[in-house]
């Protein structure tokens, strides 16, 4: 092949690689996409927004390249008519805007950067009429457990919260160091053990959402996965109710089993509970007073705090509840906003006294 | 295990077979992996018995220790440099092809082990980065920047020996924990607590530790080396302002080895200390805190990645200019971008763990640093395309990845802007996004450089061209298989999909994984295709040669000597007086002249240093991995001895005489003569024997 | 673009120790080179020296109830250590001077005087070293200790190399005389002895200065 | 010091040169010695407040790295020596973005994370 054939050739396939990129990238971000480019919540939906701004910015520097080169390489090929110029080196014109043009607007997104990055703060609380809901989440190999303080109850394999409501969470990790991340709604934020940190979220209105641990941690690493759930607030409170009803307390046989290595299916398995739903949901009834701040100090736990003998293991009273009537009727798990039916229980609200009365030894 | 054995093999055992463990656990997963590892450790034992028995038959041993094992010749150094790092390249290319096969059918689970899996893409980044990428531009490094500066040798030849020594220990290393298993699952960056003890317990995080170890101190040196060669060693009227571009990107490198180096021996060397002495930096517990440890690996890690594309960066300032016939455009402005480029990358490097939980202040100031680098780097891309603005561009094999390289780089730097916005950041972090970015860069911009230096200054070292043809497939093969294997990572990525997970569970990844899995088999296609373009030159060298050194009417130094060059490289050092000295030569009638005066030639004597360094190094660290001290004990002493001991040395030179260096280069010049100079259009026939026609008539401006 | 050719200091002009004058000028040149970088290499070990004192500061608070640097560091043994490596640093001086002035008796009765104090110094090191881990200061104990034992013991251990460097140069006098690989040897053993003393100053400064106010 | 080599000067000039090259050493012996005993003595007998100390100790220390580099180093702002000077001052200038950023970042996590481990 001839030279010019060859550049021929080349800009012809150049071309057509050059127009898949934004192809790629449009296709991808489609209704159906999982992650951020479908925010749920005021967050994720300010990133969404800033990445776009980015690129746009961006997009002024780079694109003449893309474009350029190929015309360049066109009009300057070896068997072309264009002038040849060997020996010119330089123009002070071309110099200044190639360093101001980048220098504009890398002060533009420095302002940009500047503004959005303390916005976003991750601990930073999210401005509402309403108090945010308070959830201690710690981390384990390999599964997540929600603490719910003011509540007095704990989760693992899903996080239920309130639509339309701020979720301030405090973070730890009973192991080692992972990221906890719902893409939906917003912000990643790693925990560490020993350490808190502080991650503020909001969904704008119910939904299903994937969760995920985003920093590797050893084989259970991708089964490190939960569901988010938001719902409304009477559904909330139903939740509240059925966990302090159907729930097992978390207690010291329970929570050595937890801190076993093992994802949130085989820590239900271990625990005795059916595992035949999806996603192997475990509630704790009751937790021990403090429990979040004693796992990150690395002390003791105080179980005498937990007012309640260690219940057998296997007994009746399974925990794990299917996820949700309705959402076995929306008929896919994918994590798009299905509207949550409020609970059917919400009315009941069952106390768990009659669990305390199986006293201490 | 008696008391004597583990006193010899310390805590070596029958399970370190890559086979054991499918003697104990018959399940189909547990099988398949165990032939694939058993597979991977037979090719490591049978290439190894093979090399052998091939230079036994040969009667090479003689000629492969005295010509290059023990040389001090800094190109024969370089050239095995590269040898290390292709025979690693295609190892790690292998591993990658297996993890996007996994992937590939990886919803729900697949045919890898998760901890499997996890070695793979642990070998895979820490080969493809300490062992791949950094013997590669070194040894081109090595190789090309004496011959730009009209040197006869690095400042410390002997000190070149063991920095190769060293990374061959290191990925010998590497090669040996395919054998006896197994090797870290930390990831190429270790991060503790899981690289602890306590999590993890066994030899792999400690022979990820040496390995790393044994390259990170080779760079050093190396650098130390690089730095002083470039000050102290250039010929005469070669000011730093003269120097080729190449060489100032191996300045900048070596001089981000020198200061880069050091924040990732403290991190290995700290958590080395809480593995074997019972310390507490990283642990969880009594004081440790393992956020030091992330924050020292990427001040080393950011620095690094720049060590990465620079030596590129120059590369492709010669290539561009040569390829279009031109000067390059705004020499002094690519000069100064590559020195911000090179000290603000120590001002950056938080930006790979925005998500740690600090201030929000400290994020955004190290995210707009970071985005100041994209200032320089973008004058940079600017230069080259004005380099090619008005010329004459020929699309050679090198000009081929040049190309692919500006195109998909400056993608690359997009995603790169994005991940430095913290706001972003906390959304893609940790993600195949981030993966797609940094290939991005690593891809075309690291390897493509070296596989376009390799095409550019192969006819030098050699003496004869690579075979073209196959050199445009393995290049097309290489930019399609890097699209279609890292750009629906992006997608992936947005979509919040973890980096290294062997299996997922989400059904809309399932055709971006595909399409990345046919990328990576594209790229299998291009190692195959540099094996065949490698293998079709070697055959075809005669037909190919271009002894007379200058292929493509280059413009600097390297090409104004014989190909492939002698020992000494300039039969008389020759004399700089401006930029782009040999076509200032060319151009003013002047190459090529018959020097009036011959002197004794001082080189340095063959030495034992590189090869006894690398042993022992290498039986240091085996020994530390399997905790069997008598062999730590021994290699240190002999170590410390064979240092000592070289002190002693006084014969380190030898002389070649001024009558030698006379009859070899008369009888180069008089061939030179009798060649026919070469059109440009005809550099890619078997015509070309390295002679450049002189400049085209009436485009001159 | 300026038109001066590169001219290379020569040697003599530089280094007030080093006499090459009887050498070849390559020669000296290389040896030139070989200073420079090493130079240029004690420049990377500072940067580790310099990490881990960042680190040791940050580990401050580590201490895990563990003892601190008030239960465990001795202001009089550091001043003796101290005031050891800077007459070493002197001595080292008295015997770059007896190098350059060709004092061959001399240079060898300060090198080992120099040795002497380097010996002492690392004697009166490990004996602190000791008295900590009767404490309780061993590096295992805390977070804190780890830093104190990743630090200043790697200074101790350069001041042990830099020593055995010392005896292998003797012996190389001892074989070949005072010649240039030997004189180039102690040039660059001076620097390394010196820079110990510069880190020094950090450590006595930091660690157990600020450790004991 | 002088840029000529040793071995053309008389006898008389040698043993002058090298008197004062071994004043010079002995000058930044004496130095090194006073900036030594300054921080130790305060340390020792004085009461002074924590902050004045530290201040001391942090001055004092970094005159004496000028007083080492100058007289037992020999760098000096000398032509000759601009190439080591320079060295140097880069070094400084890495090791304070590295050690400064190491600091400032691990304070700041420490305040928000962990503040256990605040001194
Ligand atoms: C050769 C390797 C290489 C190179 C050159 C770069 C270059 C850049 N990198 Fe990348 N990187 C590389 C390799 C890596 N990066 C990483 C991670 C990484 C992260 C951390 C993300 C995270 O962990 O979440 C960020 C923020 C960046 C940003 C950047 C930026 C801004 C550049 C800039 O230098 C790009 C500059 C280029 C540009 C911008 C294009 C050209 C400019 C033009 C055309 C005009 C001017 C532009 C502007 C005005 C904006 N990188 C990792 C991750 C490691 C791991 O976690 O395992 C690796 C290996
Ligand atoms: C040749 C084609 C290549 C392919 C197909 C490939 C593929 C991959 C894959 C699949 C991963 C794991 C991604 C994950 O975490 O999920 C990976 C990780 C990585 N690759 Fe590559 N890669 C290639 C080339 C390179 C090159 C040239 C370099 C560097 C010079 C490189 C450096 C890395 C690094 C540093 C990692 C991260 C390892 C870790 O997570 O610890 N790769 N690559
Ligand atoms: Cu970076």
């Amino acid at each position: 092949m001839s030279v010019s054939g060859r550049i021929e050739h080349f800009l012809r396939q150049g071309s057509r690689y050059v127009l898949l990129i934004p192809m790629l990238l449009l296709s991808g971000c489609g209704s159906d996409m999982p992650g951020f480019m479908n925010p749920q919540g005021p967050i994720a939906q300010a990133q969404r927004h800033h990445f776009w701004v980015v690129i746009a910015l961006v997009m002024v520097v780079v694109i003449p390249v893309i474009i350029q080169t190929p015309l360049i390489l066109w009009r300057y090929r070896y068997r072309g008519h264009a002038v040849y110029r060997p020996k010119w080196d330089m123009s002070r014109w071309l110099d200044i805007i190639m360093w101001a043009v980048p220098l504009l607007i890398v002060a533009i997104l420095g302002v940009y950067i500047w503004r959005q990055t303390h916005e976003l703060d991750p601990y930073r609380s999210i401005a509402s009429d309403k108090p945010p809901l308070e959830i201690q989440v710690v981390g384990y190999d390999w599964k997540w457990l929600f603490i719910y303080p003011d509540q007095g109850i704990a989760t693992m394999g899903q996080l239920v919260i309130p639509a339309d409501r701020p979720i301030a969470l405090e973070l730890t990790s009973a192991t080692v160091l992972q990221s906890f991340f719902i893409p939906a709604l917003g912000s990643q934020i790693d925990v560490m053990n020993r350490m808190v940190t502080k991650l503020h979220l909001e969904a704008d209105h119910p939904g299903r959402f994937e969760g995920k641990n985003m920093q590797y941690n050893g084989e259970g690493f991708h089964h490190q996965r939960f569901i988010t759930r938001a719902v409304e607030d009477n559904a909330f409170d139903a939740f509240v109710a059925r966990t302090r009803r159907q729930g097992r307390p978390l207690d010291q046989d329970t929570y050595a089993i937890i801190a076993d290595k093992g994802d949130n299916r085989e820590t239900a398995r271990a625990l005795g509970l059916d595992t035949s739903d999806t996603d192997a949901v475990i509630r704790f009834s009751q937790v021990p007073e403090g429990l979040f701040h004693t796992i990150m100090g690395g002390s003791p736990i105080d179980w005498s705090a937990l007012n309640v003998a260690p219940p057998q293991l296997g007994t009746t009273r399974t925990s794990v509840v299917q996820t949700s009537e309705s959402d076995q009727s929306s008929s896919s798990e994918s994590t798009s906003a299905a509207p949550e039916s409020s609970e059917p229980e919400s009315a009941e609200s069952s106390s768990p006294s009659h669990e305390r009365k199986e006293a201490q030894p | 295990m008696s008391d004597t054995t583990s006193l010899i093999f310390g805590r070596l055992g029958w399970d370190a077979l890559p086979f054991w463990s499918m003697l104990t656990d018959h399940s189909w997963l547990s099988i398949i992996n165990g032939v694939i590892a058993t597979g991977a450790a037979g090719m490591v034992v049978l290439g190894a018995l093979a090399a052998v028995i091939l230079v036994t038959w040969l009667g090479k041993w003689r000629y492969l220790w005295s010509e290059w094992l023990t040389s001090p010749d800094h190109k024969k150094i370089g050239i095995m440099f590269i040898v290390i790092a292709l025979v690693m390249l295609a190892r790690a290319i292998v591993e990658a092809v297996f993890m996007r096969a996994q992937q590939a059918v990886g919803l729900d689970s697949g045919f890898l082990t998760a901890e499997h899996f996890g070695q793979l893409f642990t070998t895979h980044g820490t080969i493809m980065v300490f062992f791949m990428a950094m013997p590669f531009l070194t040894g081109i490094i090595n190789y090309v920047m004496p011959l730009q500066i009209g040197a006869r040798d690095l400042s410390f030849p002997v000190l070149n020996q063991v920095s190769l020594g060293l990374t061959a220990a290191g990925a010998a290393l590497v090669m040996i924990s395919l054998v006896l298993a197994p090797f870290s699952i930390g990831g190429w960056t270790g991060y503790p607590p899981f690289t602890e003890l306590a999590r993890n317990p066994g030899a792999g995080v400690d022979y990820w530790i040496w390995a790393v170890t044994l390259s990170t101190l080779s760079s050093t040196l190396t650098g130390v080396n690089f730095a002083v060669t470039i000050f102290k060693k250039r010929a005469p009227g070669m000011t730093l302002m003269r120097m080729p571009l190449f060489t100032w990107t191996a300045l900048c490198t070596a001089i981000l080895m020198i200061f880069g180096m050091p924040p990732l021996t403290v991190a290995t060397g700290l958590l080395a200390l809480d593995r074997y002495l019972d310390f507490h930096m990283f642990t969880t517990d009594l004081g440790g805190n393992m956020m030091n440890y992330v924050n020292l690996f990427w001040a080393f890690g950011h620095p690094e990645v720049y060590i990465l594309i620079l030596p590129p960066f120059g590369i492709f300032s010669e290539v561009f200019a040569t390829f279009s016939g031109k000067r390059i455009y705004g020499y002094k402005i690519l000069v100064i971008a590559t020195m911000c480029i090179a000290v603000l990358s120590f001002t950056v490097w938080l930006h790979h763990f925005f998500t740690m939980g600090q201030s929000a202040h400290i994020n955004a100031a190290f995210g707009i640093a970071t985005m100041l680098i994209g200032i320089p780097t973008g004058v940079k891309v600017y230069d080259w395309m004005l380099t090619m603005y008005r010329g004459r561009i020929r699309l050679s094999v090198p000009m081929v990845y040049a190309i692919g390289f500006i195109m998909l780089f400056v993608l690359g730097g997009m995603t790169g802007i994005i991940l430095a916005t913290p706001s972003v950041d906390y959304q893609v972090h940790n993600s195949l996004f981030l993966v797609a970015h940094f290939h991005n860069m690593l891809i075309p911009g690291l390897l493509f450089g070296m596989l376009s230096a390799t095409n550019f200054w192969f006819p030098k070292a050699t003496g004869f061209r690579l075979e073209e043809r196959w050199g445009y497939r393995a290049a097309f093969c290489w930019i399609i298989g890097f699209m279609l294997a890292f750009f629906p990572l992006y997608v992936l990525g947005m979509m919040g999909m973890p980096r290294r997970s062997v299996a997922y569970f989400e059904p809309q990844y399932v055709p971006w994984m595909i399409v990345a899995g046919i990328g990576a088999l594209a790229i299998l296609c291009a190692l195959l295709c540099l094996l065949i373009q490698l293998w079709v030159s070697i055959r075809d060298r005669h037909t190919n040669n271009v002894f007379a050194g200058d292929p493509w009417d280059g413009r600097t130094l390297e090409w104004s000597t014989a190909s492939p060059p002698p020992e000494y490289n300039f039969p008389v050092i020759p004399e700089v007086h401006s930029l782009d000295a040999f076509m200032t030569e060319k151009e003013g009638g002047r190459a090529w002249r018959v020097p009036d005066h011959y002197g004794d030639i001082e080189m340095p004597a063959n030495s034992v240093m590189g090869v006894v360094i690398g042993l022992t190094s290498l039986a240091m660290a085996f020994g530390l991995v399997w905790y069997m001290w008598w062999l730590v004990i021994a290699a240190g002493v002999i170590t410390l001895a064979a240092i000592v001991g070289r002190g002693f040395v006084r014969h380190t030179h030898r002389i070649i005489s001024a009558d030698e260096v006379r009859t070899t280069h008369e009888r180069w010049l008089e061939r030179l003569r009798q060649t026919a100079p070469i059109d440009r259009s005809r550099e890619q026939s078997t015509d070309n024997h390295g002679r450049a026609m002189p400049p085209v008539e009436g485009a001159v401006q | 673009m300026s038109q001066r050719p590169l001219a290379l200091p020569r040697p003599q002009a530089r280094h007030p120790g080093l006499n090459l004058g009887a050498d070849h000028a390559h020669e000296a040149d290389s040896r030139e080179e070989m200073v420079f970088g090493f130079w240029v290499f004690m420049m990377s070990d500072l940067i580790i020296f310099g990490l881990l004192m960042a680190t040791y500061v940050t580990m401050l608070g580590g201490t895990a109830g563990g003892p601190g640097p008030k239960a465990l560091f001795e202001l009089k043994s550091v001043l003796i250590q101290t005031m050891l490596l800077l007459v070493s640093s002197a001595t080292f001086g008295m015997a770059s001077i007896a190098l350059k002035y060709q004092e061959k008796r001399r240079l060898v009765m300060w090198l080992l005087i120099t040795l002497a104090l380097g010996f002492a110094f690392l004697f009166f090191e490990l004996r602190d070293f000791h008295t900590m881990f009767e404490k309780g200061g061993v590096p295992s104990r805390s977070g804190y200790l780890s830093a104190f034992f990743s630090l200043v013991p790697l200074h101790g251990l350069h001041v042990a190399g830099a020593s055995v460097w010392l005896v292998a140069l003797l012996g190389q006098m001892a074989v070949h005389g005072l010649d240039a690989p030997v004189k180039t040897g102690i040039l660059r053993l001076g620097i390394l002895w010196h820079f110990l003393d510069i880190v020094w100053i950090g450590i006595f400064s930091l660690v157990y200065l600020g450790g004991l106010s | 010091m002088s840029a000529s080599g040793v071995e053309q000067d008389s006898a008389a000039q040698r043993a002058q040169k090298k008197a004062r090259e071994q004043r010079s050493y002995l000058w930044g012996f004496g130095l090194a010695l006073v900036l030594t005993l300054i921080p130790f003595a305060m340390l020792a007998f004085t009461a002074v407040e924590r902050m004045t100390l530290w201040l001391t100790i942090g001055a004092c220390a970094l005159i004496q790295v000028v007083v080492h580099l100058r007289f037992f180093l020999h760098i000096t702002l000398d032509r000759s020596k601009r190439e080591d000077l320079l060295l140097i001052l880069f070094t400084v200038l890495i090791l304070i973005i590295l050690c400064g950023g190491t600091l400032w970042i691990l304070f700041d996590l420490y305040q928000r994370m962990l503040p256990d481990m605040m001194p």
